[in-house]
């Protein structure tokens, strides 16, 4: 097991609990997180970052606790990509911002500029290394702020709100490093507001209600509760609804599987 | 560069300046205290501003700076506003006669700029609280040469100087570095005289 | 009359090498709903500056062409007078909160008060934008305690309350949760009730095409096409472009479902109603 | 915290005084306590604004806005009893250390400045709004847009430092650390600071096009939203105010001679 959660609570302030007594375990499986703001999704991925320490219970991550671990630590094992690109990128070159990670983690020099490399090629921007950062645009300073998880090589990869402000180009971009990644047998996390991208991505998904887990299991299943989403204020993917109106049982996730139906 | 040097005019991304200016020198400070560094490193705004929007602009960080420190702080740094003027105008002279170029440019600038600061606090410094700082080695300095007789007014300045020097010098470097680092098109958002050209 | 001309329009940010805008010529009719697509760097943002001046009277760097407004040139205009005819909402709602005043009510009349208006009539023109915006009842807020949703309905009701007759929206609801872009979505569709022309940049292609009347599509500073939602995604060559169709025009390419014009639906309604309007057909 | 500020809302009579009246107060104060020496004088005035400060029920709150400057004001009477130049009469001794009357006397009259000058700005600072007191600036003829600058200084900065957490997070998960030797503390903060730099410097952009979209620019005279009537006592105690100032320095002049 990659991630094991027991009976997590935590709160900012005594007496009002944001997470309230999580039960959940991460396999290999690229998982979503999905909720209204303020679910609590965010704070939970702080907590398996270690960023947070848990009020009560504990988190295994890879067997380490994260209580007992320095998040110096846990940065070689669990990444995670924060919302806003602009909260993290200092460096005058894109090249520099990716190696800051790597090398922070003790990666030698040479081993560092290697994965950065192969990092910034995965979101397809080696080729504007030499660039300021914030001569980009907001869009490809995320990829940036991605690939600079990337680089540092952790076998779990936590995205926040990934396709936030992206265009159609940078959302495959994130679609297919989600795959490849998955493909390497790592694990991916992620926070989104987006059903569409979770529906054709996701193979299991989590929805997260006033900080408890409100549904969790293969991202169809999921999708085919609406009247508990709908308690979560979610709506389904737009394709789901779709088929919905035509009249049909089925959950039809993504264009793939509508693809199998006859609808006429 | 080609800026005039004293405009008065001020542009709306001069003026927003401002607020980002006295904001940076707030987190500053507080990134200093996190990182338990022994020093201020609170006028990084100011400094960024003055490089960035000549000197005025950044006379007016540095003054509304200690305006804002005083009405929700310490009353007492109303009066230290003209040290951050002083700070303000010169970073800005400086930058703009192109002295700060490189890394020991900038160190050269950063002594430049702890001397102005010391000769103009030293008077306010006397008035005040008799010539300390009420930084605890400054005013163990001030203290030593006032015992060996020293005038009042070059104790007061040495005593301020030495607590200057260290935190100006890293402020200007660190600044900038930071200013390097901008890109283009941010820069010249400061710069307003600026032509249409017609296509 | 609030119509918009825009001729041979081109635009190099200084220190550019690149025209951001190529060549833009095209013309919007008063109490119409605008969307505007296209790639990351297609222009869309200039474009939006360019219609309210910002672009070159704030940004200066090279222009050519023209922008009319109601017989003004934009040009030669300035921004404070521009606001009055056409105002524009930015992607972050927190850089257009003003910072300076502590309610939402006092938020609204920034605007008002640098344009010298009596205070009756800024108080009349409070009210109407805050009622419109559905925002009434959080007028005594502190605007940095709204939710992202609330706090852009508020940058909309500040320039409302400019009464401008055309609004610029540069992707309103990038930065919200779903339901915060609802909210927007809404707030804006209530815009264009009042009669407001609306000109809205926006990623979410499903969403607008339920608003929209045409569609104008970017790429590389130039304007490619600009038409119906139906006609603008039924073209087959929208990847070239950087930008895809909504999901519903996407399946029903997939498996050629078109109405009788040849067109293919935009919306959940459309698509609904083409399979019906179909499977009776067939039976 | 939504605002910098120290201001306690309180209803008293000194919370309705106009706010150009409290500053020149601070005036008055600032003068007098420099143009004159006197221990009975300085007394009186600190006692006097005492009373302002009780009469607006905020005298417990000027006990935190003293003690910043508590450790000077008590190192001041050591380091001047000890070695002031004009030294000449020993007091008493600590061990080797003898304190003299004279360094003690300047010592105390220091102090009693200081005092003097931050009630009089307490008694501003505390029993005032902020934006009160700038529109009150800008209605008597500061410039709208330095009003606007010092207003939204007071908001902009607490939205800055919430955006401090998630910076120190950012780096943190990038194996950033925070903590060990000073050369490694001091490498940490141009991780640190520069994301806040780069935030803040990217959202000034917007902030101005914004600005300038609801009339910043404008030639046209402001109006305001709120209403402002000066009462015939702001009037009585403004004129108060200066005739103490011209009679201070009127004093301070033929008392020289």
């Amino acid at each position: 097991m990659n991630i094991i959660v027991k009976d997590l609570y935590f709160y900012y302030k005594e007496g009002e609990d944001v997470l309230k007594g999580i039960n959940l375990e991460f396999d290999d499986r690229c998982t979503a997180i999905i909720g209204q703001n303020g679910a609590g999704k965010t704070t939970f991925v702080k907590l398996l970052k270690g960023l947070l320490k848990p009020k009560k219970g504990d988190i295994f991550i890879k067997g380490l606790n994260t209580k007992e671990t320095t998040v110096a630590k846990l940065a070689s094992i669990i990444g995670l990509v924060f919302q806003n690109p602009n909260d993290q990128i200092f460096k005058n070159k894109v090249l520099d911002e990716v190696m800051f990670g790597p090398l922070n983690i003790g990666q030698d020099k040479n081993l560092a500029f290697e994965n950065a490399k192969k990092a910034l090629e995965l979101v397809a921007l080696l080729q504007k290394a030499d660039e300021n950062p914030y001569d980009l645009t907001l869009s490809e300073r995320k990829l940036i702020s991605i690939a600079s998880i990337l680089a540092m090589d952790t076998d779990i990869i936590i995205l926040d709100e990934p396709t936030i402000a992206q265009d159609f180009i940078s959302r495959e971009k994130i679609k297919n490093i989600i795959k490849k990644l998955k493909e390497e047998g790592k694990l991916v996390i992620t926070i989104t507001h987006d059903m569409d991208f979770v529906a054709e991505n996701f193979e299991r998904t989590i929805v997260f209600n006033q900080g408890q887990v409100l549904l969790d299991g293969p991202t169809k299943e999921v999708f085919s509760k609406e009247d508990i989403l709908k308690t979560a204020h979610l709506e389904p993917p737009y394709i789901t609804q779709l088929f919905k109106r035509l009249g049909f049982s089925e959950t039809v996730l993504n264009l793939e599987e509508a693809l199998n139906y006859k609808i006429l | 560069m080609s800026k005039k040097l004293w405009s008065f005019k001020f542009s709306t991304a001069s003026l927003v300046l401002i607020p980002a200016a006295v904001g940076i020198n707030y987190i500053g400070k507080l990134f200093a205290g996190l990182l338990k560094l022994p020093l201020w490193l609170d006028s990084i705004g100011t400094m960024l501003a003055s490089m960035l929007a000549g000197p005025i602009i950044g006379a007016l960080s540095g003054a509304i700076n200690n305006i804002i420190y005083g009405l929700t702080m310490d009353p007492i740094s109303f009066v230290y506003a003209i040290t951050s003027i002083a700070i303000g105008i010169t970073v800005g002279i400086l930058m703009y006669r192109g002295l700060i170029k490189n890394i020991y440019l900038a160190i050269l600038s950063g002594i430049i700029v702890a001397l102005v600061a010391a000769i103009v606090s030293t008077p306010i410094n006397i008035a005040f609280w008799g010539g300390q700082t009420g930084n605890i080695w400054g005013d163990a300095l001030f203290a030593s040469l006032m015992a060996k007789k020293f005038p009042m007014w070059l104790a007061s300045f040495l005593d301020e100087f030495v607590v200057d020097l260290p935190d100006k010098v890293a402020s200007l470097v660190i600044s900038f570095l930071i200013y390097k680092g901008l890109p283009k098109s941010l820069i010249n958002l400061y710069s307003s005289d600026d032509e249409i050209e017609r296509l | 009359m609030a119509k918009i001309v825009v001729e041979g329009l081109k635009y190099r940010y200084p220190l550019s090498q690149k025209l951001a805008l190529n060549d833009i010529s095209f013309e919007i009719n008063e109490g119409e709903f605008i969307g505007i697509i296209g790639a990351n760097g297609a222009g869309k943002s200039t474009l939006c500056q360019a219609l309210t001046g910002i672009v070159p009277l704030f940004f200066k760097g090279d222009y050519g062409g023209r922008v009319i407004i109601d017989d003004v040139e934009v040009a030669k205009s300035n921004l404070s007078e521009i606001s009055l005819k056409i105002g524009m909402v930015f992607q972050n709602p927190f850089t257009q909160i003003t910072g300076s005043k502590l309610t939402v009510y006092e938020e609204v009349a920034f605007g008002l008060e640098n344009m010298g208006f009596e205070r009756e009539e800024m108080k009349r023109r409070i009210d109407d934008a805050l009622m419109l915006l559905d925002l009434y009842r959080h007028k005594d807020k502190n605007p940095f305690d709204l939710s992202g949703g609330q706090m852009q309905r508020l940058a909309i009701a500040s320039i409302i309350a400019m009464q401008p007759k055309i609004i610029v929206l540069d992707e309103p609801t990038s930065q919200l949760d779903p339901q915060g872009s609802n909210e927007v979505f809404k707030a804006v569709s209530d815009l264009k009730k009042k009669g407001i022309t609306v000109i809205m940049v926006e990623h979410k292609v499903e969403k607008l095409s339920e608003y929209a009347d045409r569609i104008m599509l970017l790429h590389d500073g130039r304007l490619i096409d600009f038409d119906t939602p139906s006609k603008i995604f039924s073209k087959d060559d929208l990847k070239d472009y950087g930008v895809v169709e909504p999901v519903f025009t996407r399946y029903c390419k997939k498996i050629g479902l078109k109405d009788e014009r040849g067109l293919y639906p935009v919306t959940l309604d459309e698509a609904v109603n083409l399979v019906v309007k179909k499977r009776e057909h067939n039976s | 915290m939504r605002m910098m500020s120290l201001y306690k809302d309180k209803d008293t009579i000194i919370h309705k005084i106009d706010p150009l009246n409290k500053i020149l107060y601070i005036l008055a104060s600032i003068l007098i306590t420099m143009l004159i020496s006197d221990f009975k004088i300085l007394t009186l005035t600190l006692v006097f604004s005492f009373l302002l400060l009780a009469i607006g029920k905020v005298i417990k709150n000027v006990f935190p806005i003293i003690s910043f400057s508590l450790i000077v004001l008590v190192t001041i009477v050591v380091i001047q009893g000890l070695f002031n130049p004009n030294n000449k009469i020993p007091l008493f001794n600590i061990g080797q250390f003898v304190f003299y009357k004279e360094g003690i006397i300047y010592s105390f009259l220091l102090i009693l400045r200081v005092l003097n000058i931050l009630c009089a700005f307490s008694l501003l600072i505390l029993t005032t709004k902020p934006s009160d007191l700038i529109e009150n600036l800008v209605r008597r003829g500061l410039s709208p847009k330095l009003g606007y600058v010092l207003a939204s200084v007071l908001q902009i900065i607490p939205q800055m430092l919430s955006t401090m957490d998630t910076i120190l997070d950012a780096q943190r998960s990038r194996g950033l650390e925070t903590e060990g030797k000073l050369i490694k503390r001091l490498k940490a903060f141009i991780p640190l600071i520069g994301p806040a730099v780069m935030n803040s410097l990217i959202s000034t952009r917007e902030r101005a096009m914004a600005l300038e979209m609801r009339g910043f620019n404008s030639n046209i005279k402001k109006t305001f939203l709120n209403e402002h009537n000066e009462t015939s006592m702001d009037k009585l105690i403004r004129y108060l105010i200066i005739a103490l100032i011209i009679f201070t320095i009127v004093w301070r002049l033929v008392w020289l001679k």
